[in-house]
């Protein structure tokens, strides 16, 4: 009962909002992530260009820097008169940063790493072969990437999705520095969670790192369960 | 009978921390570790029980906790420094007073950066100061809360925010202008200190505890933007 | 109406290297031992060996010349694959609806026609891992002639299964060819299946070709490695003369002077039907046996004898205008004291005749 | 010394169930139509197919029953898959090496001598996406052979070889198993290559055992299946009498009557060897013609006569204890008026009998 | 001249150790990732176990909680009187939070997703037909794994031990937490940076930004050279 009571109490109308948002942030961003993704991740798998590792390397960068400070970064290049700042304008937005649109941008150049790794390693491993014998069925690029190779990619692209999205719900740092913290258009529960934490608020954050925790494993479970790949290839009847 | 302490301090501080650091170790045989992050991951880190032998917080709220649940030395708590709060504007040279900041909250578009008045002492006193001025209504939808004052300030000198409520300390060395906000309009910043557990045998805190309420690191502190009593 | 090549293809110690024009309608068959290059002639005609040099001209389009490069989808082809290459995430029926969806002409059979024919109609529902190697190689050639392509590549497609079941397949694809022209090259090393089926053939060893023309001409002359090997054998031509349905026989004329019996063809009257007659079934008589279960007993003159190796010999018989060949052992010929222009007596083992020969287009 | 198996498998509409016992030793022929469950057996024995319930026991070790699963890299077995599986991340040599270091015997050969026999000495440094499909299973047999397992299991190894290429395989195969007694397990859809290096024979169809034994037994006994076929063939047992080395020709024993003659035979005088005589290579004549090329012409007894398709019939024909079939039309038959009983003479075109006689064991 | 004079002068010994750190963690973290990883994929890539979404899931969930909070829960796990800090202790470790081995396992619980499900999808589109090949061979399970799983996962080890490495150096709200950024021993190249922003030493900032990305850059691409896989399967001759 008292637990109840507490829970409700501790769910404000900014703590729903704030859900809210983050759910929104992590679905579009994970659907952006998948559409810049895949291309990048195609061609990576496929070009002999000698500088791929260093493409690559590039993909991976973002990694490396702690959030804040690419959160930092990213703010001096949404500024209205940079030239990005500039050209959002010019495209008719209005100021990025401190927008919905600025988390998003920010987490999926953030999350792409964790998309484009999974899915050009699936790209990798798929046999050309195959390709081969679409394209001799008169199956051309477009057409062989939704009808082979999207099917069977599908345990990288899942992986791309819940890897995107677990890492945008906890993503923090980045989106704390350009979005503002602003209640139900920026502020999402990673930040709440946090200024819990900061403010002592202990029995507040336990129950909502909890809740986060069991949602989560609730929707990651989901999606792996459509990760079946294996059941195709029974084993050792396999010829490619 | 040197000794090494580890001060952990609140982020907004270290600068002039570094600079009161340099001229103790000059004038003792101690060495002095600085350790910065937000007061509330300190306070978490010192109930986990980091080894800090002295914690400059930003408030006076958790060293007064750390002393009631027994992690600090009962009695060792003191302001050391009081923070004031001043009006930044983007770009840089514009006109800083109460009534550009109502007209900007009324017929301008930019944003307001403040630090979280939930987290941050400052975003608190930000908070205060414009409740004071009756412009907390008025400046509901513009604001942006930062996670702490750096970010705040940041977000107007990257132009991203028009306006911004910072810590003096931040500005008053830079060729920016400012307005200082006179300090009945908030509820003084008091930044305490206080000696913890893990140091309280520790010569060079307790050194260093005394040397920041002497009367040159007072004067340091001033120096920096920050307001310390006599 | 033809299909010119001139290819240059460099892979590591291999090289193909030929030039010439495969007529583009009938069987071309292509063969040549392991390793010849059979699959990668394949491959490049199909579009799918990019890097490689060359021209390639199927009738009056342009596939590839030093400025042009139709890709493989664009070509209207259909392959199958020395493996199967079925795709894993479809079943069976998927498979097939795969090529049928795709399909380059209007004309071709359907689905259900080719499931029939190829013996998978009870398979749809299965997925490639689930199939044993003969059945992925049926549903294979099913996709491949739900292509309805302008033709049809095929990479030894009866290669893992048994011989009636390879004979069924072999039946349909006559029958299919008959229906809708489609030029077809086919690579095997089995030199019985290609001589059932191919009109023309094209002889590769290390990446060169070796001998191109007529399967008739290429299969009787001496000179070449084909006759030398076990399977050595003679494709002749003849004309139904007519049915004796008690028997179940067809009488059929070689020439003006020459009959032959044969097990019931299914051809017409007056049709042309092309006959494989294996050098070792065929023995020589100096008379004309009449107490013996051999029905055919040809008047001919030798043309031409070769030792093919220690204990053996390989005649070449000439009828009027064609010609048999008949391998015997040194002994034998030494017995009969055979020589050129010699008249004898071919005997032919009417049951040991092919009764599936493929017309003449 | 046997293989004993009782397995019981079911996979959808697929159930293998057989119960029998294979001899150890020699080669032991897996016959059936495509999805006939060849594959699967094969598997089942190897410890692949865990989940089948059964027995199986090889020798004096129990492999499987209620209680125990030896596992696959246990049972010191080799297996040529259908599929070649070389490694890809290992050349030709790697692969060679990875089957030659984890060898189950000291005694077996050298990856030099095997790479010799299968021709493959040229590739060692290719990788396994750089050989032809010919070329990849000679490696996959090359590495079974270098396990020097305890038996060895072949899943259609010639199946993308040609001709000769293969029978030069199978004559190194069977001198290996001379040096070195392995028994085979040996899948094929080709009847000829069976006969030729098989002792015992099983035929599978739709998962059931429809007939062992051995395999000269099983060849000429008419209610077979197996003899209806195109290539249906009597295997008969002789032994070599002396080589006329002039000719190139061996004579042959078959029983104290009949004599056969032979493309010189590689055994030694007073050997045992195994003969594969195609029926539709036998002809029937009344009395024994002296100017025909055909050499040998044996006396002997027709035994039974069954109709086996519209226009042909077999006969079969007895010698001394041995058995000779013989396809004629019944054209042929209706002709020389042939009945049960009565005597005639069995004519076998020298050239045409196999000079590659597997010997006894 | 000016700049490398400023570069000198921002080195400070303190960010010189903090370089030292940041490289241990990481080389160390990666490591163990892979070690740690490699059964954990082994086993989700073929366990037949209902709950094997409910396990995927888990490895996930260190992703949707905010850095600083996973940090502040490791940070209570940690403690000297809770079980895990009794059992360090019994082990004879000393106190573990704000310990170098507090960093090394707080790393490799944040980055374990981005080890494992590159693992595990490499694991999974690995021909079982291979396996079965070398078992005919005599080669046992471990056997296996060395001589063929291995070296064909290696697409998938270099993308473990990359997005690991690179997760781990710009890791922060975690290591910040537990670590208590002591100069020496917990401070790392990320925090010293984070610190620079805050502090807005921005020149100071924008060169050790600066070269963390061209080491970085430079590192991966490295590592991303090794990665080859493709070049084994050359277009459409695989059998499998
Ligand atoms: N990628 C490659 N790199 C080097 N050599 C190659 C490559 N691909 C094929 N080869 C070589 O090219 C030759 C021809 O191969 P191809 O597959 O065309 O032979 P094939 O005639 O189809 O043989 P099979 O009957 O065995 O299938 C072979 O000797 C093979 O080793
Ligand atoms: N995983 C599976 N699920 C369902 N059916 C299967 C599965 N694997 C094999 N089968 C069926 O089992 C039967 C026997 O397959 P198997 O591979 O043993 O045949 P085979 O005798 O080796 O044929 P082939 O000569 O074509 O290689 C086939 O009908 C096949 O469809
Ligand atoms: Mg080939
Ligand atoms: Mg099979």
């Amino acid at each position: 009962m008292r637990s109840l009571i507490e829970m409700n109490s501790m769910l404000s109308a900014a703590d729903l909002a704030a859900i809210v948002v983050t759910l929104k942030l992590a679905t579009i961003t994970t659907i952006i992530l998948l559409l810049v993704g895949l291309p990048i991740a195609w061609w990576l798998a496929n070009t002999r260009v000698r500088a791929k590792p260093l493409v690559e390397a590039i993909v991976a960068l973002p990694l490396v820097l702690p959030p804040t400070v690419l959160g930092f970064y990213l703010l001096l290049a949404f500024a209205p008169d940079s030239p990005v700042g500039q050209l959002w304008q010019y495209l008719g937005g209005e100021q990025l940063a401190f927008s919905f649109s600025a988390l998003v941008i920010g987490s999926v150049i953030y999350s792409l790493p964790f998309a484009v790794q999974p899915l050009q390693a699936s790209f990798e491993q798929l046999p050309k072969s195959l390709l081969e014998a679409a394209a001799t069925m008169g199956a051309n690029g477009r057409d062989q990437f939704f009808s082979i190779i999207l099917p069977l990619s599908r345990r990288g692209i899942i992986g791309a999705a819940s890897l995107g999205f677990a890492h945008t719900v906890g993503e923090f740092g980045v989106i704390l520095m350009i979005g503002g913290n602003i209640p139900g258009e920026t502020q999402v529960l990673s930040i709440a969670l946090y200024d819990r934490v900061e403010t002592l608020q202990y029995s507040s954050a336990h129950w909502m790192a909890g809740g986060l925790i069991v949602f989560s494993l609730l929707l990651l479970g989901f999606i792996y369960r459509f990760n079946k790949t294996a059941s195709l290839y029974p084993a050792g009847r396999v010829r490619s | 009978n040197a000794d090494t302490a580890t001060i952990a301090t609140a982020a907004n501080f270290k600068p002039t921390l570094q600079r009161l650091a340099a001229v103790f170790e000059q004038q003792t045989p101690h060495q002095l570790t600085l350790v910065g992050a937000s007061t509330g991951t300190l306070f978490n880190q010192i109930r986990q029980g980091a080894p800090f032998d002295l914690l400059l917080a930003a408030d006076s709220e958790r060293p007064a906790r750390l002393e009631q649940l027994g992690f600090a030395i009962a009695g060792s708590r003191f302001t050391y420094a009081e923070g004031r709060l001043a009006l930044i504007g983007y770009p840089a040279g514009r006109d800083l007073n109460p009534a550009s900041l109502r007209a900007e909250l009324t017929t301008g578009r930019g944003k307001l950066a403040i630090a979280n008045p939930n987290t941050a002492p400052y975003g608190l006193a930000a908070r205060q100061a414009l409740e004071a001025l009756a412009l907390w209504p008025l400046a509901q939808g513009r604001l942006v809360r930062a996670n702490n004052i750096a970010q705040a300030f940041q977000y107007v000198d990257s132009g991203n925010a028009s306006l911004g409520l910072v810590a003096y300390a931040q500005v008053i060395h830079s060729p920016r202008a400012h307005w200082l906000l006179p300090a009945r309009q908030y509820q003084p910043i008091r930044q305490q200190a206080i000696l913890l557990q893990f140091g309280h045998r520790n010569q060079a805190a307790i050194d260093f505890m005394h040397f920041l309420t002497s009367p040159p690191a007072k004067d340091i502190i001033r120096h920096h933007g920050y307001a310390v009593a006599d | 109406m033809s299909l010119q090549l001139d290819v240059d293809l460099q892979r590591d110690d291999f090289q193909l290297q030929l030039t010439g024009t495969l007529p583009s309608d009938g069987v071309t068959a292509i063969y040549g031992p392991s390793g010849a290059g059979k699959t990668t002639l394949l491959r490049w005609i199909a579009g799918l060996e990019k890097s490689a040099a060359g021209e390639l001209r199927f009738r009056d389009e342009v596939w590839q010349d030093h400025q042009r490069f139709i890709p493989t989808h664009q070509r209207q082809i259909a392959y199958v694959f020395q493996d199967a290459r079925l795709f894993p995430h479809l079943n069976v029926e998927g498979n097939l609806a795969y090529a049928y969806q795709r399909r380059f002409n209007q004309q071709g059979p359907s689905p259900t026609q080719v499931g029939d024919w190829l013996g998978i109609t009870a398979l749809l529902a299965h997925f490639p891992g689930q199939l044993s190697s003969g059945q992925q190689q049926r549903v294979a050639i099913a996709r491949a002639l739900l292509s309805s392509p302008k033709i049809l590549l095929m990479d030894e497609p009866l290669g893992s299964l048994d011989k009636p079941a390879g004979q069924k397949i072999l039946h349909h694809l006559q029958a299919l060819r008959q229906h809708i022209n489609i030029p077809v090259l086919y690579v095997s090393h089995d030199i019985e299946e290609l001589s059932r089926i191919a009109q023309h053939l094209l002889i590769l060893e290390q990446g060169r070709m070796i001998e191109q023309g007529a399967l008739m001409d290429l299969c009787s002359r001496l000179e070449l490695s084909l006759s030398h090997e076990e399977n050595a054998a003679s494709v002749i031509s003849a004309s139904i003369l007519n049915h004796d349905t008690h028997y179940g026989l067809s009488e059929l004329a070689i020439d003006s002077s020459h009959r032959l019996f044969l097990a019931a063809s299914p051809g017409e009257i007056n049709d042309n039907i092309r006959l494989r007659i294996p050098a070792r079934d065929v023995s020589i008589a100096l008379s004309a046996s009449t107490d013996s279960s051999i029905l055919n007993i040809l008047p001919c003159t030798i043309d031409s004898i070769e030792q093919t190796g220690e204990s053996r010999i390989l005649v070449r018989l000439k009828l009027e205008q064609q010609f048999l060949l008949a391998r015997l052992t040194k002994k034998s010929a030494d017995k009969l004291q055979l020589a050129v222009g010699q008249r004898v007596y071919a005997q032919i083992k009417t049951a040991a005749l092919l009764n599936e020969g493929s017309p003449h287009e």
